[in-house]
């Protein structure tokens, strides 16, 4: 199966990304921008072919590994593959 | 030889490379912020080193799109060199200055150290005073230093003798453990195809004074000063 | 909103202190004012158990222009030209969230010092992890040395040095100390004080978001299964803004707009408007609804207690709001008016037309407590037999490839070093050194503790940490001047580690007096403890020195085949709590080596005038694993080789190798020097013996024939730290 | 209305990132991992009301700034906001 987990931060946090991309495509000419927060996506392509089991291998590997739960939350989309 | 050295936000090295530049030609360089509109009338445009908007989104892109960036695309088309180092030479390949990109080091880590370079050619403004083949030590301090292009421009490069520098072991062979970031084909430096743009990682103007503890940077500015008066 | 027993106990304060308050003020505060006290009486803000000691350490001195009390110290290194340097603690943060914790730290330790005028020219970092086995600490090393890096590499300063020691009290409590040093004009050094009766207070950095909200009550209270939920507190930092910062308010210190400014760190708002106010004798009114904010909503409790990084507090000169606008603005930062100074002696907060707190600011800052805590001495170690290894060249081997000995090269390159191009020596020295740009002028600096002599004897430990910080100046040809501290403890309510936090203050104290070597700024971090195992004492002391010229730079490589090696100082063999009993006989029981510091101050000025009048190739003090650790030290750094040729007398030979007798260096000289410099040092009353050669070839021959490969000494010592992460 | 830019490295692509994030979550005792791929999003709150103006708008942005098109492709997602 193939996982994509999406990493964004926690509403409130300080985005320094996401704030800088706003004033460089304001500065670009770009107007009408209220807001630009980066995020990130991994992908994983797992052997296992149950969708069940595979969520929680890859809920575990964020849990772990992917996010850091103290600033970002995190998404898991599973796809065949 | 007039110089100018064009001022990011977040450019860290601007100060140090003026002062190589200085050393080198007894004369100081211009300033230039990166909201003035035009590059002035100058001998050299340096893109110095250090993390223009932070390094955020890709390194040197937000910098590559800042209007002055125009300007130096201009002038370096009517025939002013162009020395960009480092973040410099992340902001030349994403203002499309020079071909392909800077990519994250493979061990993911930023790395600051001496490193050994093969110099692969003294046919240009910037390397005359080096002989081809010489082994210098300068050193890299860099995050996203990974040079990658396709096949073809890669090939192209070395067909034409566009490579400035190679990472290299003490005897001049570009070995995988003389590869501090995983650039391929041990990539440290590239000129443009007319050779008018130098961009590299290592920073010569911290191997510019014997107080550096090391002087092969010197020979760089000494060949622009050669070839630029 | 009544103020319950609940909401006061969540706020760090005790009934005695909540009635303190209630006295002050004569009502009730609101829970934004509660809000003000429980930022202000934190033992982060207030130093509330710590001061009373702190008033042991001298902090005088000719060279002395601004001790403790400023956001940094200051001293006089001549030309018109200032040093501005301190060390503070991030250990909380960085426990919780180690890249972050540790970014931030740097960050906040970096405008400290450039709110006194100073360009920063130097980081340098201390850190303590727990057992290289604990689950946890691999990945907070990864972490702590990548925020540190992301930050000042980022910002360019250069990362010059530092420390990185692991011990299993620090399982549940790392320390991530990091230190800046500054150079500034002496005719413009701005302090944290408000003036002026009417003078605008003004804004500038980053907006102010919902970011580490009680960050201070937090560093100032014990770990416990809560602090998870606080976790949201934790700040981001943001290096660029940081960058950005520093040249806008170094511009706008070019001119006269600028009366007082302070950073905004702990505790935001709260502390740097009533710090300013109280120094300069001053009330301050705030209308918070001017505050650049992040998010919609914000209460004004949140906004003064925020400690969003990147923003500083300025009182500048009435009519010069345009002028410094005009700065600010130009390096895309917020820049707003939010207050003026008054002359009520009162903070007073308005918001949306109310006025939402109004507090005296004396009641905030100068009436907070001050404890007296109880404390019980350290109890005496006896000192246990060390046996003799097997073998001691394998004993060297393993001690060079251990966890606190082995290089820290893996750590270091990860720091752009030589930013600025002024770094003259790099990591992995005594001390670095840092020359001062555009002249022949140089700084030394080094960070330096020994926790483990500081568990077992607290008094010597603090003594040593200061002797040994001053040593390693003195290595490198410098001149020690002074220095800042960063006292890492656990709860001070614990009467054995107010005896040790007594203890160290102590011996620090004596040691700085004996060596001239004042404190100028510091840093108390308590309640390092979880679940109430505390952290080894760790007073990290961060020094300074000044190389007149930097032709006199001495580094510890050896350098030349056929030099004679002498040895400075009495070798008396002490093993007991040496890094030898510690990693090869396996004990960590006993007393700390003694520390004589008329001995410590005789043999480094007598070295620092070898160095001065008479030249010597290569000089290293001996510190961990003594004498045998410190000759292979410079055998690797030069990769050449050494015979020694003296024989250890009446010792056992591994007390005379391995044994970590204080105030020595081991020195190379050419061979037909050496004779007058064992004269000299007889002049001076300084022991000195002629120790062996240096030789061409690989190998360290020790008394009794053994030999080690030099090669194979630094494969050890290079191999441990990139092994242990991942990447050997 | 919210515009989410999901930038990933072109096939081919070396993605250094990637195998470290694959080899981290292998130490950790994960298992059959095939392949990880890292990329990035960027979301972007419009003024504009209108999805084809959004669009292209963001398009722009793509092609001037958000993503380098010698390593990278991406993917234009739009949502109400
Ligand atoms: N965390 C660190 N960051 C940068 N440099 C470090 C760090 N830890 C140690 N170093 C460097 O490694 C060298 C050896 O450190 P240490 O053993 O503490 O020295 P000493 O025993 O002389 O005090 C020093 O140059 C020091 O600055
Ligand atoms: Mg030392």
């Amino acid at each position: 199966m193939k996982a994509r987990v999406h990493i964004t931060l926690k509403r409130g946090v300080l985005d320094p990304q996401g704030k800088t991309i706003a004033r460089a495509l304001g500065s670009l000419g770009f107007a009408g921008i209220n807001e630009v927060r980066q995020g990130k996506t991994v992908e994983i392509d797992l052997a296992e072919t149950d969708a069940a089991a595979a969520h929680s291998t890859v809920a575990a590997m964020c849990a772990k590994l992917l996010a850091n739960p103290v600033i970002e939350d995190y998404r898991i989309d599973l796809a065949e593959g | 030889m007039r110089a100018c050295v064009v001022v990011f936000p977040g450019s860290n090295c601007d100060r140090d490379v003026a002062v190589a530049l200085r050393q080198a030609t007894g004369a100081d360089p211009v300033m230039v912020w990166h909201r003035d509109a035009d590059v002035p009338a100058v001998d050299l445009i340096v893109l110095p080193g250090g993390f223009s908007y932070g390094d955020y989104l890709r390194s040197g892109a937000m910098a590559a799109h800042s209007p002055i960036m125009r300007s130096v695309i201009d002038a370096n088309r009517r025939g002013t060199p162009v020395l960009a180092i480092c973040n410099g030479f992340q902001v030349a390949t994403e203002a499309g200055l020079l071909p392909g990109v800077l990519m994250p080091n493979a061990h993911q880590k930023f790395v600051c150290r001496d490193v050994t370079l093969r110099v692969e050619t003294s046919q240009s403004i910037f390397t005359s005073r080096y002989t081809a083949g010489q082994v210098v030590r300068i050193p890299i301090a860099h995050h996203d230093g990974n040079y990658h292009a396709d096949a073809a421009t890669l090939n192209a490069l070395d067909d034409q003798g566009l490579v400035a520098f190679r990472y290299c072991d003490a005897d001049g062979r570009p070995s995988l453990d003389a590869n501090p970031n995983g650039a391929q084909r041990n990539i440290a430096g590239i000129f443009s195809r007319d050779r008018t743009v130098l961009g590299l990682m290592p920073h010569p103007e911290r191997a510019a004074e014997p107080a550096h503890g090391g002087t092969d940077g010197r020979a760089l500015f000494d060949s622009l000063l050669a070839a630029l008066g | 909103m009544r103020i319950t027993p609940e909401i006061v106990a969540d706020h760090g304060l005790s009934a005695d202190e909540f009635a303190r308050i209630l006295h002050l003020l004569d009502r009730a505060p609101n829970l934004t004012e509660l809000g003000l006290f429980s930022a202000m009486w934190s033992e982060h803000c207030s130093y509330k158990s710590s001061r009373v000691w702190l008033r042991e350490l001298p902090t005088e001195a000719p060279w002395v222009i601004c001790g403790p009390g400023e956001n940094a110290g200051v001293i006089d290194i001549g030309d018109g030209q200032a040093v501005v340097f301190k060390m503070e603690s991030h250990n909380h943060p960085s426990f919780i969230e180690p890249y972050q914790g540790a970014a931030t730290g740097v960050g906040g330790i970096l405008r400290d010092v450039f709110t006194m005028g100073a360009r920063p020219i130097a980081i340098l970092n201390a850190l303590r992890f727990g057992d290289p086995a604990h689950p946890k600490t691999r990945h907070l090393v990864a972490g702590v040395v990548a925020g540190i890096g992301g930050y000042g590499n980022c910002v360019g300063v250069p990362t010059v040095g530092g420390e990185c020691t692991f011990h299993t009290s620090y399982d549940g409590n790392i320390l991530v100390n990091a230190m800046t040093v500054g150079i500034a004009r002496t005719d413009r050094i701005f302090y944290a004080r408000a003036g002026g009766v009417g003078n605008p207070v003004v804004y500038v950095g980053s907006k102010t978001g919902r970011d580490g909200i009680h960050g201070a009550t937090m560093a100032s209270a014990e770990f416990d299964q809560r602090s998870e939920e606080r976790r949201p507190t934790v700040q981001v930092g943001d290096p660029f803004t940081e960058k950005l910062l520093l040249e806008a308010c170094l511009e706008l210190m070019e001119s006269d707009a600028i009366v007082g400014i302070q950073d905004l760190g702990a505790a935001g708002l709260t502390s740097s408007s009533a710090e300013m106010a109280a120094r300069g004798g001053a009330g301050i009114e705030l209308d918070l609804d001017q505050v650049p904010l992040r998010e919609r909503g914000m209460s004004p409790y949140e906004i003064m207690l925020s400690e969003s990084q990147e923003r500083m507090l300025m009182v500048i000169r009435p009519g010069r709001e345009a002028d410094a606008r005009r700065v600010f603005e130009k390096w895309e930062l917020d820049f707003a008016v939010i207050g003026r100074v008054t002359d009520s002696g009162h903070l007073v907060l308005r918001h949306a037309g109310a006025v939402v707190a109004d507090v005296p600011v004396a009641a905030l800052v100068e009436e907070a407590p001050r404890y007296q805590r109880p404390w019980v001495p350290s109890p005496p170690q006896a000192a246990p037999e060390i046996a003799a290894p097997a073998d001691m060249a394998a004993a060297l081997r393993a001690l060079v490839g251990s966890p606190d000995l082995s290089s820290r090269r893996w750590i270091w390159e990860q720091y752009d070093h030589m930013v600025m191009a002024d770094t003259v020596q790099h990591p992995g020295g005594d001390a670095a050194v840092v020359r001062v740009h555009g002249t022949g002028k140089a700084l030394a600096i080094a960070t330096d503790c020994t926790p483990r002599y500081c568990a077992a004897d607290p008094e010597r430990g603090g003594a040593q940490a200061v002797a040994e910080c001053w040593r390693n100046l003195t290595a490198v040809g410098a001149r020690p001047l002074a220095i800042t501290d960063c006292m890492n403890f656990g709860n001070p309510e614990r009467p054995e580690v107010m005896g040790q936090f007594a203890g160290c203050i102590r011996g620090m104290a004596a040691a700085c007096r004996a060596l001239d070597f004042p404190v100028v700024s510091g840093n108390v971090s308590l309640y390092n403890e979880t679940s109430g195992k505390g952290v080894q004492p760790t007073p990290a002391i961060g020094g300074v020195g000044l190389l007149d010229d930097l032709r006199h730079v001495t580094t510890l490589a050896l350098k030349h085949p056929g030099d004679a090696l002498a040895l400075i100082g009495a070798t008396a063999g002490h093993l007991p709590c040496s890094a030898f009993a510690r990693t090869i006989a396996g004990t960590e029981a006993g007393p700390p080596p003694p520390v004589d510091l008329a001995a410590e101050r005789r043999n480094g000025d007598f070295v620092r005038r070898e160095i001065h009048d008479h030249g010597v190739a290569a000089c290293h003090d001996l510190a961990d694993g003594g004498l045998a650790v410190a000759l292979a030290e410079m055998a690797m750094a030069g990769s050449l080789g050494a015979t020694i040729t003296a024989t250890p007398g009446a010792l056992p030979l591994h007390a005379w190798l391995f044994g970590e007798d204080q105030g020595r260096y081991l020195i190379e000289v050419p061979a037909g020097r050496a004779q007058g410099l064992l004269a000299r040092a007889a002049m001076a009353g300084v022991p000195a013996i002629l120790l062996g050669r240096v030789e061409s070839l690989d190998s360290l021959t020790l008394p009794g024939g053994c030999s080690i490969s030099v090669a194979a000494l630094r494969t050890a010592h290079e191999a441990w730290l990139p092994a242990y992460m991942g990447e050997g």
